[in-house]
C-alpha cells in the first residue's frame, strides 16, 4: 500500500518540486523587479502535492486546477516557455495572451481548465472523466482546489454527481490551512475535509501533503481505482501557504509562529536531503539538475519577454469558432 | 398538407437524430432517460431506450453539476445537449455558463471550445407564480460567447436545435411550456435552420413587428386583425436571439419606417433595447414612429389568473401599440 | 429521550395530520372538478413530518418551506381560509393571490419563505436564525426539503455555514425517496442524507418519518439543543410519497407495489388507531374533530371561491416599497 | 479646500456610520472582519473591532449561503450588508438575488421585504482576466425588485451607500477596483445620495455624455479635451442604474440634441441599449445624431496588457466618438 516509488520516480517527483520552487522564487522576483506586472499566487510550500499525484499520470491524462495552480501546471509538465509567455501575456503563450495566469490552458500536457472561481474546477474536472468513461480511453482526470473551495456548492454537487456516475477523478484537496485571509478552521465545520468523502460514499483519505511517499501513494490507490472502472476519490493534502494569498498580501493575519516552522518544515530541501542520504542521488547530480531548471527558467523569461504581445484584433477572435466581424 | 407535428415533438426528434447520425451526441439532464419517464413532459422520451443510458442520462438535481459535466464532456470531445430544466433555474449554474461555458474558448487562445447546447424552457400562462416563469435571455445575450435562440414552432424547434448541437460553440436553446404542444408543419429529416437567421412570417408595408418565442403566435393573431382593418404588417420571427438578424430587421423597418419588438421578458433593459437601439442608430431620420418596444410588467410573475394575463403582451395588446403607432 | 408526548400534544398532532390529509384529498378533488388551477405537490404521506415537528414550534418560530409545503404551512398555524384563498389566486390570499401555492407566507404563524427553488429554503432559514441568535430571542428556525434537494449546493454551503456559526436552525429533510420522477438512490450517492451531518460537524439522525414518536422525539431534541444555543441539527425523516410528484403526473415510473405497501401503511389512520387504542380519544371524539375539519375546509374552499381577484394594478405594488408609476 | 478621502474611505466610513447610527446594520462577507484584515483590500477595515464579530462576520466561501443568510436575517428585522467579493462570483448567488432577494416582496404580496444591501467590487485595468473584472449591471437592472448603483467618486459612494441601507428593497451596490485609491471631496456625515439620482457634472450645449462609475473619469478627460477644442459636453454621472434619472438625461438631451452612452460593459444588451431605447422613444425627431453607445468589446475580459488596454472606453474612443458625432 504505501510501498515507495522507485528511485527514478523520486528523482522525478523531486524535479518537479525544484522546478516549482525555483519558478516561484522567480515569479516573485520578476513581479518585485517590475518586469512582469500579474496577479500571482504563490504555490510555494505546496510543491510536494501535484509533484506526487503526476507521477501516477501521464500526459494524455486530464487536470483542472486554479489560479494558485502554477505547481499543478508545471507538474503536469506545461512548457516553461509557454507558461512563461502566457505569463507575460504574449502572444506565444499557451492561451495567446488572453487567459493570463488563471486561465492557462495547455491540453497537450493534459491542462485542460484553469478556473478563477472557487470550486468550479470540480464541475468541469467530471465532464472530462465522463468522457473517458464514454470512450473508455483508461483516462484519469485529477481536480485540484483548496480548503476554502470544500465548503462551496459545487464542492458538493460534483463530488455526488462523480460517485452516483462512478466518474474516473481524483479530487484532491490542497488543505494549505487558508483560504485568501480566512483561516481553514473558521470557516470549515468539518474537523477534516477528507471526512466529507463520507457524505458521497466515496473513499476520503487525509495525507501529509508535504510528505512525498504519503501523498504519492494515496494518489496511486486512487488513480488506479479510477483507471480500474472504481469512481472517484477525495485526498485531502495537508499542507501550508508559505506566502500571504497574493503577491503583495501583507499577509498580517498569519500567525509568524505557525508560518516560521512550516517553512522551517520546507518539504524541498528535506526531499532533496532524503535522496541523498538514500543514495539516489549524489548532491552534484541534484545542484545540476537545479542549475538546468534555473537555464530553462532563464530561458523562458527571456523568451517571453522578448515575445510579442497579441495584436488587437485578437479581441475579436476566440470568442466564437468565427471572427467576430 | 404536409404532416403535422408538435413544439415537444420537434424537439424530440431533432435530439433523436442528432444522436443517431452522430455518436458523440449525449443528451442529460434531471429526469430525462426512460426510467423517469423521459422528462417531466416527456421532451426527451425515447431517447435512453434507444441510445442507451449512458448517453441519455439523468441526473442529481444540481444544475452546477450539469452544467460543468456539459463543459468538461465537450471539451473531451462530445457535443452534450444538458437540459436545466427551467430557465429560472439557470441562475444556480451562472457560473459554470457564464464564466466557463462562455469564455473558455477566449480564455485559452482558442485552444479548447465547448460545443455545448443547454436546453431550458420557461414562459408565463400555467399558473407557476414568480419563480418557474422567467423570460432571462437577455442577460445571456448580454455574455459574449454565447448564442441564444428561441423557436416558435416545431420545424423551427427541429432544424434551430440540429444547428445548436452543430454549433462548435455554446448555445442556449429555450423552450417555452405553453406552446409545446402547438403544432405545425413537420420538417424534412435533417432540416436546418441558421442561427442568425430571423423569418418573415408575413409581409406588409406599414409596419414592422419583430417578435420571437411564444410571443410570435401573438403577434401573428395581432397581424392578421390588423390586416381585417388595412393595416399591413411585416412580421418578422426573429428565432435568433444571439446573433440577432438586423439585415431582415433592418432592411424591412427601412421599409416600413415603423417598427414593435414584442417579448415575454420585462421591458426595461430588454431584448427590445437593443433591437431598438440598432435600429435607431441604423435608420436615424428614416422612422416614422418612435421604436415600440412591449415586453412584460415590470413585476416578477404572477401567480393569480388576472394578474398572470396582463403580465405579458397578447394579440390585443400588440394590436392596440400598432395602432398608437400608425395614430 | 424517546419520551412520548403527553396524550393533549399527541392529539394536536394528530389533529395536524388530519388536516394534512383532508386538505390534500380535498386539494386533489378541488381542481380534479375544475374548481381551481393551481400547480400542486401532494403532500400525502408525509403528514407526520411536519405534524411531530410543529408540536415543538411555537407561532413565533420561524420555517422555510418548499413548493411541497402545505402540510409545513398546515401544521405551523396557516390558517385555513388565507390559504385557499392564495391557491386561488385572491386578493384575500396569505399574498394577495400574487405568490401562489409555491410562495405561501405567513409571518403570523412563522411561514416566512416558501420557495419553489430546490435547496434554496435552506441558505434563508440561515439567516432567520442568525437573527434569532443576534436578538436573543429564543427563536428556532426549521428548514424543510426533500431527498432530491440533498444534492445541490445550497444544502451544502447552507449546512456549513451553519454549523460553524453555531444557528438555532433545524434542517428536516423529508426523504420520500423520490425528486421529480428520479428515485433517491439513483441520484444520491449517500446511503442515509442524515450520515451527512458529519460532514458538517452536526448531529445528523435519521428517523422514520411516519412515526410519530420517533420524529417527534428528534424534533424535540434538535429543537432543545437550537434553543440552548446548541447549533444546527439535520433530521432526515424517511416516509413515502403517495402520489406523482405534481397533480396530474401519471406516475407510470414509481413501483406500484412500494407505492400499495406505502399506502397500506398509511400513518394517519395507523396514529389514529394508536389514539383511541391507548385511549386519549375515542372514535366518536375523534370522527368529531375530522368532521370539524372537513367543515373548515368547506368554509375556507367556499371563502376562497367568493372572492375578489386581485386588481391588475397589483402589477405595480409590492415590486418596490413604492409603488411603480 | 474640503478634506479629501479616496472611494475605499467613502465606504468604510458610510458602513461605520450606519453601523454607528442603527445597531441592526450588519456587515459580512468573506475576509471581512478584523481578524481577516478587514478584507482583501482593507474595505471593511476597522469595522469589527468596533462592533464585534457577531455584527461584522468573516464567512466561508459560500456566496449562495452569503445570500441567503442576508435575506433571512433581513427578514428577521436586520439590516444586512453583504459582500459579495467580485461581482463575477455573483454568478453563484443569482438564485438567492434573482428569484428569492428581488422577488420575495411581490411573491408575499408586501407582507416581507428585504432590505439588503450587496456590495460587489469588479473592473478591468489590473490584469485580472475573464473571470474577475465584468461588468454585470445590465442583469440586475433588467430583474424587477432589485435597484443598482455605482458611484464614481468619494462622496457619492458615501452618500448612495447609505441611501441603500435606508432602502427597504435590496439594492446592489457595484464598486470599481481600479478607482478605490481615487480621491475626492469628504461627504458631511449622513451625506444621503438619493438613489435613482443622477448628477450633472459639466454642463455644455453641444452633446450629452451619460455615465457611471469608472467610465466617469474616462468621460470626464474628455470633457475637458473637447472643451479645449470648442465642443461643449454635458456630462452626467448617472450615479443610479435602476431606477435611472430620465428626467436629468432626456432634458438634458432635449437640450443637446446629441448623446452618448459609456459604460465598461460590452455593448450588446447593455446598459446603454436601454438608455438609448428611451432617449429614441422620448424625443423621436428631436435628436440632431444617432444616440451613441460605447461599451467595451464584445469578448471576455482580456488579461494581456494590449488587449485589456483596448477592450473598455477611454478618454480617447469617447473623445473620437463625440467628434464624430458632430461630424
Ligand atoms: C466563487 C468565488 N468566491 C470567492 C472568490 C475569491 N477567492 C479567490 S481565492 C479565494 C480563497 C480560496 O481558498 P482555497 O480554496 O483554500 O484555495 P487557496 O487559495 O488556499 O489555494 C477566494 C475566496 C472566488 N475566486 N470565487
Ligand atoms: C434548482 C432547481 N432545479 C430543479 C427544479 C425542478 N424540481 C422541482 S421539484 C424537484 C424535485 C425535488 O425533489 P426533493 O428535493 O426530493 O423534494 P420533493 O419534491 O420530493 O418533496 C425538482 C427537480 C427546481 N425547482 N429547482
Ligand atoms: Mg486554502
Ligand atoms: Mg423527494
Amino acid at each position: 500500500m504505501t510501498k515507495r516509488p522507485d528511485a527514478a520516480t523520486q528523482l522525478a517527483i523531486y524535479r518537479r518540486m525544484a522546478l516549482i520552487k525555483a519558478n516561484d522564487e522567480r515569479s516573485r522576483k520578476v513581479i518585485m523587479t517590475g518586469r512582469l506586472v500579474m496577479p500571482y499566487y504563490s504555490p510555494r510550500g505546496q510543491e510536494v502535492i501535484p509533484s506526487a499525484v503526476s507521477a501516477n499520470l501521464d500526459d494524455s491524462d486530464y487536470i483542472c486546477t486554479i489560479y494558485r495552480g502554477t505547481h499543478d501546471m508545471l507538474a503536469k509538465g506545461v512548457p516553461l516557455k509557454d507558461l512563461w509567455a502566457e505569463l507575460a501575456g504574449r502572444v506565444t503563450g499557451t492561451c495567446k495572451g488572453k487567459g493570463g495566469p488563471m486561465h492557462i490552458t495547455h491540453p497537450k500536457s493534459g491542462v485542460m481548465v484553469t478556473t478563477g472561481i472557487v470550486g468550479s474546477s470540480m464541475p468541469i474536472a467530471n465532464g472530462l472523466a465522463w468522457s473517458s468513461q464514454l470512450k473508455g480511453d483508461g483516462r484519469v482526470t485529477v481536480a485540484y482546489f483548496g480548503d476554502g473551495a470544500s465548503n462551496i456548492g459545487a464542492f458538493h454537487e460534483a463530488l455526488n454527481m462523480a460517485s452516483v456516475w462512478k466518474l474516473p477523478v481524483v479530487f484532491v484537496c490542497q488543505n494549505n490551512e487558508w483560504g485568501e485571509h480566512t483561516a481553514y478552521r473558521k470557516a470549515t465545520a468539518a474537523a477534516r475535509i477528507a471526512d466529507r468523502a463520507a457524505a458521497y460514499a466515496m473513499p476520503g483519505v487525509r495525507v501529509d501533503g508535504n510528505d512525498v511517499f504519503e501523498t504519492y501513494a494515496a494518489a496511486r490507490e486512487a488513480v488506479d481505482r479510477a483507471r480500474a472502472g472504481g469512481g472517484p476519490t477525495l485526498i485531502e493534502a495537508m499542507t501550508y501557504r508559505f506566502h500571504g494569498h497574493i503577491f503583495g498580501d501583507a499577509d498580517a493575519y498569519m500567525d509568524p509562529a505557525r508560518k516560521a516552522a512550516a517553512i522551517a518544515a520546507d518539504p524541498v530541501p528535506r526531499f532533496r536531503a532524503h535522496l541523498i542520504a538514500e543514495g539516489h542521488a549524489s548532491e552534484e547530480e541534484l545542484a545540476a539538475m537545479e542549475a538546468r531548471i534555473e537555464a530553462e527558467i532563464d530561458e523562458a523569461v527571456e523568451h517571453a519577454l522578448a515575445s510579442d504581445f497579441p495584436d488587437v484584433a485578437e479581441l475579436r477572435r476566440d470568442v466564437f469558432a468565427m471572427e467576430i466581424a | 398538407m404536409m404532416a403535422q407535428i408538435t413544439i415537444l415533438e420537434g424537439i424530440n426528434r431533432a435530439l433523436a437524430d442528432a444522436m443517431a447520425a452522430d455518436e458523440t451526441v449525449l443528451c442529460f439532464g434531471e429526469d430525462v432517460a426512460d426510467p423517469e419517464d423521459g422528462g417531466v413532459l416527456g421532451v426527451t422520451k425515447g431517447l435512453s431506450s434507444r441510445f442507451g443510458e449512458h448517453r441519455v442520462r439523468s441526473t442529481p438535481i444540481a444544475e452546477q453539476a450539469i452544467i460543468g459535466a456539459a463543459i468538461g464532456v465537450s471539451l473531451g470531445g462530445f457535443k452534450p445537449v444538458a437540459e436545466i430544466m427551467l430557465m429560472n433555474f439557470t441562475t444556480v449554474a451562472m457560473d459554470m455558463i457564464v464564466n466557463h461555458a462562455a469564455k473558455l474558448r477566449f480564455m485559452s487562445g482558442g485552444q479548447t471550445n465547448v460545443p455545448i447546447v443547454i436546453r431550458t424552457m420557461t414562459g408565463s400562462g400555467f399558473a407557476n407564480g414568480g419563480q418557474h416563469s422567467d423570460y432571462l435571455e437577455a442577460w445571456f445575450a448580454h455574455t459574449a460567447g454565447l448564442k441564444v435562440v428561441a423557436p416558435s414552432n416545431p420545424a423551427d424547434a427541429y432544424g434551430l436545435l440540429l444547428s445548436a448541437i452543430d454549433d462548435p460553440d455554446p448555445v442556449l436553446f429555450i423552450e417555452n411550456l405553453p406552446t409545446y404542444f402547438t403544432k405545425g408543419e413537420a420538417p424534412a429529416a435533417g432540416h436546418r435552420v441558421p442561427i442568425g437567421k430571423a423569418s418573415v412570417l408575413a409581409e406588409g408595408a406599414d409596419l414592422t413587428i419583430i417578435a420571437y418565442a411564444r410571443m410570435v403566435q401573438e403577434a401573428k393573431a395581432a397581424t392578421e386583425a390588423l390586416a381585417g382593418q388595412g393595416i399591413g404588417v411585416e412580421l418578422i420571427d426573429l428565432r435568433s436571439i444571439a446573433p440577432w438578424d438586423r439585415e431582415t430587421v433592418l432592411a424591412s423597418v427601412a421599409r416600413t419606417g415603423r417598427a414593435i419588438i414584442v417579448h415575454e421578458a420585462v421591458t426595461p433593459f430588454g431584448v427590445g433595447a437593443e433591437i431598438s437601439a440598432v435600429i435607431n442608430e441604423s435608420l436615424f431620420g428614416a422612422l416614422k414612429a418612435p421604436v415600440k418596444r412591449l415586453g412584460a410588467a415590470f413585476c416578477p410573475v404572477p401567480f393569480s389568473r388576472p394578474l398572470e394575463s396582463a403580465f405579458a403582451p397578447t394579440a390585443a395588446t400588440i394590436e392596440a401599440a400598432a395602432k398608437a403607432l400608425l395614430a
